[in-house]
């Protein structure tokens, strides 16, 4: 005992009698925060397995699901891999997804780098519209692209009258790669630049004291340290790209160069006779690469870690400065913005206004509102808005809700399959959407009580919400992780159980990133269509599948019409939710 | 306030053993610290006791209360311990006021209003910041954060009071202060404290007994003055207090005074010990810097005397601290002269220095930083 | 959403009916209203096609309320499938124009309601498409081309032939077919290679020009723009209002040699809802009346005395374009699965890359 | 070995002024150390030097090549300074080897494949880590990656070593053990060293010359000797070492003693000064712990003798810390003995303590940390 003075309190501390600890209720010695996570895992694994189910069945099944008396057959699979096209099918496809990753990688890192770390003129405005072409869907892209870079395109038609000559093609896997590249860039960019902003910014000082000059700073410390969100969009990027259906099929048809989305869709929507077991097994297949790929991200986020060096007090980064390269990078991320999203997206708002849009004729003599009257005239056309921005709003708040509490039990709970949980979550990623609209068409159909959901707008939102709940836990995910585990714990000890732990303290702290989260998931659903094509009835209709009848009946001026409503409401939304962040960042 | 019993804890992560057979009665009222360098396992024990981690095996009794028992699937939660807790980064909420983060405790706890108001005044009022209310914790400073986490803890008045590296996150002058005045408010309050920490002065001069832990193992338990004095191992005499060590093997034992040949000079010296050794075994002389006598080449008188040379010199307040050079070792003293240089003895007694079987030396690393070329 | 515009019915919609009706019609119209008057069609028709049908039948029978959903041509069919096999189909009828689908539909057992609508005995022999199918329409097929490029206006698929052969270099890659991959796409060509006895004369000159497109409308934007000369197989839903929007840019023509004329096939499911209501559709549709709507909505109407005017189009004008002879009116029978594929692959191989 | 001179440097980040008219001098070779709290500047004064930040006005010279001279609008960038810099958090490269690490210098400065292998072994030699040359830093223990940082800023033989609070991120015990290795370095390379550490130990004990800053001034320059002993405010006397304060005024002053009553107790005490004092003036008495001597109350003799109660008594290695209430403030007091209890007399002359014009307290946070009621 060194202690001396032992004025020793007789009292307890602070002068108060001890209070008792709460007491939770328990059912069957099962406390609500181990209900709360068996829950979600329950309610995840329906969700995402329910749609897997039928289409695994349909995969073994020698007829399709609707017909009765069927064998259980892997007569698919060999006929798949037997079909004279599948092979070529195969290769393109591995073509284009690899073209579109490494394009899009060529494009986001650069641009992070050049955006966040260096000193550049108007930088954060670049940095905000490096993000635009995120907002409109590829389908809409797709559109614009061959207006401006197709063969009679305006641009191409001005290159052929200077040159003599086309240098480039768009239908091709190449062209497909590099329109997919500039609509998916926004994302990997997005990774870069989080991972770029958070990273220490003492290894750039070393290496500047070293003696190191900007540029070899950026490629000796800086890109090398990217490494772990390059891997991680990559193959996020990937699995999009295998995917995706609107621009193959826009580009690859006239040229009849499939790829696993369009061989999907002509065998399966659009074929003769369509072939439900090949459909089954071609989609048994493409989950099974997700999987995979979801594995490998999961291996390579957990090893990421090793790989950050957050330590420390927090450094302030210094910008390097380019010097006359800056202007060099500017004009680069300005070409980017224009020609990648800007251009397409004013063609496609001019569009909208006229009658008739061709380099052969001025299109100023065929000025019209009467794209949108068609729009406007028809209830059908109008409700399918109304619809969207109804799925888009509740979806975005159900899914962001759903992945909310999915990373906070696969991250922030002891619960025995969180692991589990996470892989749930993120499967969907590359999930084909029509594979989704199938699956979940039977899942209703089968399911006792289903025919309620069937053919309203909740099996719409069900089976979108589905196909955004990774980007929701992806995006919500690292905020959660940044939030030290002794804020909880604090909750813990205080009294706190696990649900009350997040209630009381993390909700509050996490709303940043659900508003983050809703943001992306509301212009996720807004741009979905595929996943409707099987599940919607004329009262569900959403923008896409609108601007997709309306495209097949060649009305393509009431397309851009449509295209150019939607992108209006997306920019609304994102900026009254950017508003609303501002406004509770504080704290 | 109810004593704490810890009895054979086990805890595996995976195939790692990260806490081996820790036994330890906690007394009540005691300020009882957990010391060891990082990775030992002094969290998890806290931990364990906090209900944030499960132990593998083994059992935790608070105040009489059983909160884990393996043997019989015992486990009460976290929330239902009523501990207090305060977190190396002290975890306040950063959303909430000071007042707010104490409410919380009380609000799960259904407290009535006045006594809410009257238990958050006291508790402020205990760590000396009534007046910031309501401030946020981003607009406090480093340690009146760590006294409203303080206050946090206290408000409730729980059973146990459990601090993991407090102080470590306050900058080097007002870890010193604050260590002062927790001491008092420890004293103040008795309640019963484990506290946590790798910083051996911490531990010295706040604790009414250590234990010492090693690799998820004890080493020693014992007061601040049995642990600085005498050292269980070479380990705990390495991590606790300044020591330099000498490896050597025995000539000669008899009486209590052994003596060893060093290995580094070949030179003999005489030590206390009652250990059982014979000749020839291999030993490890350790001595405390304060303990080594430090002399002009000509004047020295005492039983030991090992010629050296100085370094380094450095003025640590009131006092220098020397680097000699010893063979290839570098030997640590602490004189109050401050003047020497060159050629030195250095002066010690049997009774100044310690005696371990083997060649038992600090960690590879420490052993580098106090290797010079011979 | 019904899509009853609420502009006044254009078309004097008579009340009471024709004397051939059946006595006890009345009795149909009184289940109908009974029903509620709810009525659910599957169909791959335009909403602008509906709009004056659905208009007018509103104008006849006020208390019925029809949903047109719109969806893929063989969707329709596989949807109703589907929904069968689970007990559970709302679609009270089915439209389309997809004729293998709706043949492989009609050849399993009950799948189309027995019904014989008063109306069938008015109209023309080919009216009837299958047991319980009628057309509602037929639709011409032919071509598109853009007149600011194409000197030589094109009047048969020989004679675009005969154009692009004469300058191969320079119609590379610039006239567009349909895919046959498709099921549209190949019922039409198939109709025409099928029907045209030296069809492939002309196909084997104009095919290695050709690339395939996947929609008419993506085919008639393209020449719109330049990007083809001209093109075949275009639907007269697309190719029609083109050449009105267009301001003389398009030109949409019926190849004399060989105009595909398409039925859009109208039926009555077995389980349907609201079967009364259904069949009062169906025989408004076939009706003098329905056949005016139609031919408003934009498809080509077949009735006799239909009134033809600027923007509506018939099939007797078609005879009269395109030839008696040149008209290849498409069976609705199955083409055998070995045929299909002899087929497509005959045609792709002769497609340019 | 270069000199480096500081002149009139001032910083500004938007309105605030972070550095307010700094001027020091560093001598060739000496080991100089920037010491302050959290904040003060310390950080922005060496990453001038270094290039990192540009200041708003002054010049910095370094071996007579100027850096930084505003007034010519001359500026060096860091890259051409040839300067060595470790970091707070070492800033190693993490995806290359140590070897890597320390290519990337000499691959700039296109030396030889031989003297790059050379250089480095000897770098890491000179480190003690040669036979880790192909680890990854993540693979290194916190000691280890600083050596290699250590090792990375000397490859290249730089004209000036800057070290960015280099041990903080160490536990106390390899903090401890590293400043003593550090300091033998820097002595054998014989480096120029600008150090910047708010640790007042690490400070006094490593430094040949410490600056003292606050707020972005300089408070003091000096050797430790002199900073310790003759701290030139109250605030560096509390920031260097701890120092127990009490406020009063002057009633006496002659012969270079001056006679203060203590505003706590009412008693007088006598104090050493050669201020210009007038009485009644506010002053401040200042004493360290260990020139307090404490005797049980009996048999006091001195010159100032207070009566006191023993509050809490600490062990701190071989010493006792007291904690005294005198009044409402707790004296801290250092002494041999450990069994003393309940009144206690504080004994100290009149050349132990310092005396400061004004009531010139810490800060305070460091007041409230030793109030006590009284
Ligand atoms: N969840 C975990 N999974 C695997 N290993 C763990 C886990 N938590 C702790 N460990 C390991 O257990 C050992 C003891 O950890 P603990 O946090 O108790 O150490 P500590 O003594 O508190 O160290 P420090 O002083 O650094 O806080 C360490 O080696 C650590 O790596
Ligand atoms: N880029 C900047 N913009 C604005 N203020 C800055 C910037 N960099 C530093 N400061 C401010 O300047 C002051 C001094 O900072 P500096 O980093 O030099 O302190 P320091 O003495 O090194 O502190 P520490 O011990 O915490 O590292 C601080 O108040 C800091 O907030
Ligand atoms: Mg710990
Ligand atoms: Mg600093």
């Amino acid at each position: 005992m060194t202690i001396t003075r032992t004025k020793r309190a007789t009292s307890h501390p602070v002068g108060r009698s001890t209070l008792p600890a709460p007491k939770y209720p328990r059912v069957f010695g099962v406390d609500r925060g181990r209900i709360v996570q068996y829950g979600v895992f329950i309610l995840l694994a329906l969700f995402v397995l329910a749609p897997i189910v039928p289409i695994l069945y349909q995969s073994f099944r020698d007829r399709p699901l609707y017909e009765a008396g069927g064998l259980l057959t892997p007569s698919n699979y060999t006929r798949l891999f037997t079909d004279a096209g599948f092979g070529q099918v195969i290769l393109n496809t591995a073509i284009f997804a690899v073209g579109t990753t490494v394009l899009t990688l060529l494009i986001a890192i650069p641009m992070a780098v050049l955006v966040v770390r260096t000193k550049l003129p108007f930088g954060r405005l670049l940095g905000l519209s490096m993000q635009w072409p995120f907002f409109i869907s590829t389908l809409i892209l797709g559109f614009g692209w061959i207006t401006l870079y197709g063969p009679a395109g305006f641009i191409s038609v001005q290159v052929r009258q200077f040159l003599g000559f086309l240098p480039w093609n768009l239908y091709s896997l190449g062209g497909m790669a590099v329109t997919e590249a500039v609509g998916l860039a926004p994302i990997a960019y997005v990774f870069c630049a989080n991972a770029l902003r958070q990273s220490d910014a003492s290894l750039e000082s070393a290496a500047r004291v070293c003696g190191a000059g900007p540029l070899r700073i950026l490629f000796k410390v800086v890109v090398p340290m990217l490494r772990p969100p390059i891997v991680y969009s990559s193959i996020l990027v990937f699995s999009m790209s295998l995917e995706t259906l609107s621009v193959p099929l826009l580009y690859g048809t006239p040229v009849r160069i499939e790829v696993f989305s369009t061989f999907l869709y002509t065998n399966g929507l659009q074929s003769i006779q369509p072939d439900y077991g090949i459909l089954g097994a071609a989609s048994t297949i493409i989950l099974a690469v997700t999987i995979g790929t979801v594995a490998i991200q999961a291996k390579v986020l957990k090893n990421a870690r090793r790989f950050i060096s957050v330590r420390g007090k927090a450094t302030r980064p210094r910008l390097l400065d380019l010097g006359k390269f800056k202007w060099v990078a500017a004009v680069a991320i300005v070409i980017y913005i224009v020609f990648g999203a800007l251009l397409p997206i004013l063609g496609l708002v001019f569009r909208s206004f006229t009658m008739i849009f061709t380099p052969l004729a001025n299109p100023f003599d065929s000025l019209t509102l009467s794209n949108y009257e068609r729009v406007f005239t028809f209830p059908v056309y109008v409700q399918s808005i109304t619809n969207s921005v109804i799925i888009a709003a509740v979806g975005a708040t159900l899914v962001s809700i759903l992945a909310l509490l999915a990373v906070l039990v696969a991250r922030r709970s002891p619960f025995r399959f969180a692991r589990s949980v996470e892989y749930l979550a993120l499967i969907p990623q590359a999930m084909p959407g029509i594979i989704v609209g199938i699956g979940f068409f039977w899942v209703f159909a089968l399911m006792p009580g289903g025919g309620l959901v069937q053919g309203t707008l909740m099996a719409v939102i069900i089976a979108f919400g589905l196909r955004a709940l990774p980007t929701a836990f992806g995006s919500i995910a690292p905020a959660v992780m940044q939030i030290g585990h002794e804020l909880d714990d604090a909750a813990r000890t205080s009294g706190a159980d696990w649900f009350g732990a997040f209630f009381r303290i993390l909700r509050t702290l996490l709303k940043p990133a659900f508003v983050g989260a809703l943001i992306l998931v509301f212009v996720t659903m807004m741009k979905e269509y595929s996943a409707a094509l099987f599940l919607s009835s004329a009262n569900t209709g959403v923008i896409g599948t609108t601007m997709l009848d309306l495209w097949v009946q060649g009305n393509t001026g009431s397309v851009a019409a449509l295209a150019t409503i939607q992108i209006a409401i997306t920019a609304v939304f994102v900026a009254v939710a950017n508003l609303f962040m501002k406004g509770h960042s504080d704290a | 306030m109810p004593e704490v019993h810890v009895k054979d804890l086990h805890k595996k992560f995976g195939d790692v053993t990260v806490l081996n057979d820790i036994n330890f009665t906690i007394k009540e009222g005691e300020f009882f610290t957990l010391l060891g360098p990082s990775g030992c396992g002094k969290s998890t024990t806290l931990n364990s006791i906090a209900g944030l981690e499960s132990p593998t095996s083994g059992s935790i009794t608070v105040g009489g209360v059983p909160f884990v028992d393996t043997a019989h699937k015992l486990y009460v939660p976290t929330e239902e311990r009523n501990l207090g807790m305060v977190f190396q980064s002290y975890a306040l909420w950063p959303h909430m006021t000071v007042e707010q983060n104490l409410v919380m405790p009380l609000a799960i706890r259904k407290v009535s209003k006045e006594e809410k108001a009257s238990r958050i005044y006291e508790a402020l009022d205990t760590v000396g910041l009534a007046h910031l209310k309501d401030r946020f914790p981003h607009q406090l400073s480093g340690g009146q954060q760590q006294r409203v986490a303080l206050a946090r803890a206290l408000v409730y008045s729980p059973s146990v009071l459990l601090l993991d590296e407090p102080l470590s996150n306050l900058d080097a002058k007002l870890r010193e202060q604050s260590r002062a005045w927790l001491k008092r408010l420890q004293v103040d309050l008795g309640i019963t404290t484990v506290y946590v920490t790798h910083d051996q002065d911490e531990a010295l001069s706040l604790s009414d007994r250590i234990a010492v832990m090693f690799e998820g193992k004890m080493a020693q338990i014992g007061t601040p003055a049995e642990i600085y004095e005498k050292p269980a191992t070479a380990a705990v005499a390495a991590f606790v207090g300044s020591c330099n060590f000498f490896t050597g093997s025995l000539t000669a034992i008899s009486g209590g005074t052994a003596t060893v040949r060093l290995d580094n000079t070949g030179l003999e010296v005489k030590v206390a010990s009652t250990l059982a050794l014979k000749p020839a075994d291999a030993v490890t002389v350790a001595v405390r810097p304060e303990r080594l006598r430090i002399t002009s080449s000509s004047d020295a008188a005492g039983t030991n005397v090992l010629e050296t040379t100085v370094l380094t010199r450095s003025y640590v307040g009131s006092r220098y601290e020397y680097g000699l050079k010893l063979g290839s070792n570098v030997v640590q003293v602490v004189s109050p002269v401050g003047d020497l240089d060159g050629g030195v003895r250095l002066v010690f007694e049997p009774e100044d220095a310690l005696l371990y079987p083997g060649a038992d030396v600090p960690s590879a690393e420490a052993q580098e930083l106090m290797t010079v070329a011979a | 959403g019904s899509t009853n515009a609420d502009k006044p019915a254009a078309n004097a919609v008579p009340e009471g009916f024709p004397s051939y009706y059946p006595a006890d019609y009345s009795k149909i119209v009184d289940a109908s209203k009974a029903e509620g008057g709810k009525l659910t069609i599957y169909s791959n028709t335009d909403q602008e096609n509906w709009a004056p049908i659905l208009r007018d039948f509103k104008a006849k029978y006020p208390w019925t309320q029809v949903s047109a959903d719109n969806l893929d041509s063989d969707e329709v069919f596989q949807r109703q499938l589907s929904e069968m096999a689970t007990g559970k189909a709302p679609a009270d009828m089915l439209v389309s124009n997809a004729v293998q689908a709706w043949a492989s539909y009609g050849e399993k057992s009950d799948t189309l309601m027995e019904y014989d609508s008063p109306e069938t005995k008015q109209l023309p022999d080919y009216a009837q498409l299958m047991p319980n199918v009628w057309a509602m329409s037929l639709d011409p097929v032919g071509i598109a081309y853009n007149t600011a490029l194409m000197k030589e206006a094109p009047t048969s698929i020989a004679g675009l032939a005969k154009t692009v052969t004469a300058d191969a270099a320079g119609y590379k890659n610039k006239i567009t077919t349909r895919d046959v991959k498709g099921a549209w796409g190949f019922t039409v060509s198939h109709a025409f290679a099928e029907g045209s006895s030296d069809a492939w004369t002309g196909l084997d000159e104009i095919l290695p020009s050709a690339r395939p497109e996947s929609s008419s409308g993506t085919q008639k934007e393209k020449i719109l723009s330049g990007e083809y000369v001209a093109g075949f197989f275009i639907s007269s839903a697309v190719g029609y209002p083109a050449e009105k929007a267009s301001g003389g840019l398009v030109k949409f023509v019926l190849p004399t040699d060989g105009t595909v004329v398409l039925g859009r096939g109208i039926g009555i499911t077995p389980k349907a809802p609201h079967p009364a209501t259904a069949k009062l559709f169906l025989d408004f549709v076939l009706s003098e009346t329905g056949q005016n709507a139609v031919a408003e909505g934009g498809l080509s109407s077949y009735r006799d005395n239909v009134e033809l005017s600027e923007g509506r189009h018939t099939y007797q004008e078609v005879e009269k374009l395109a030839g008696k002879d040149g008209i290849i009116r498409v069976p609705y029978t199955m083409v055998p699965d070995a045929e299909v594929t002899a087929f497509v692959s005959k045609w792709n191989a002769q497609l340019g890359s």
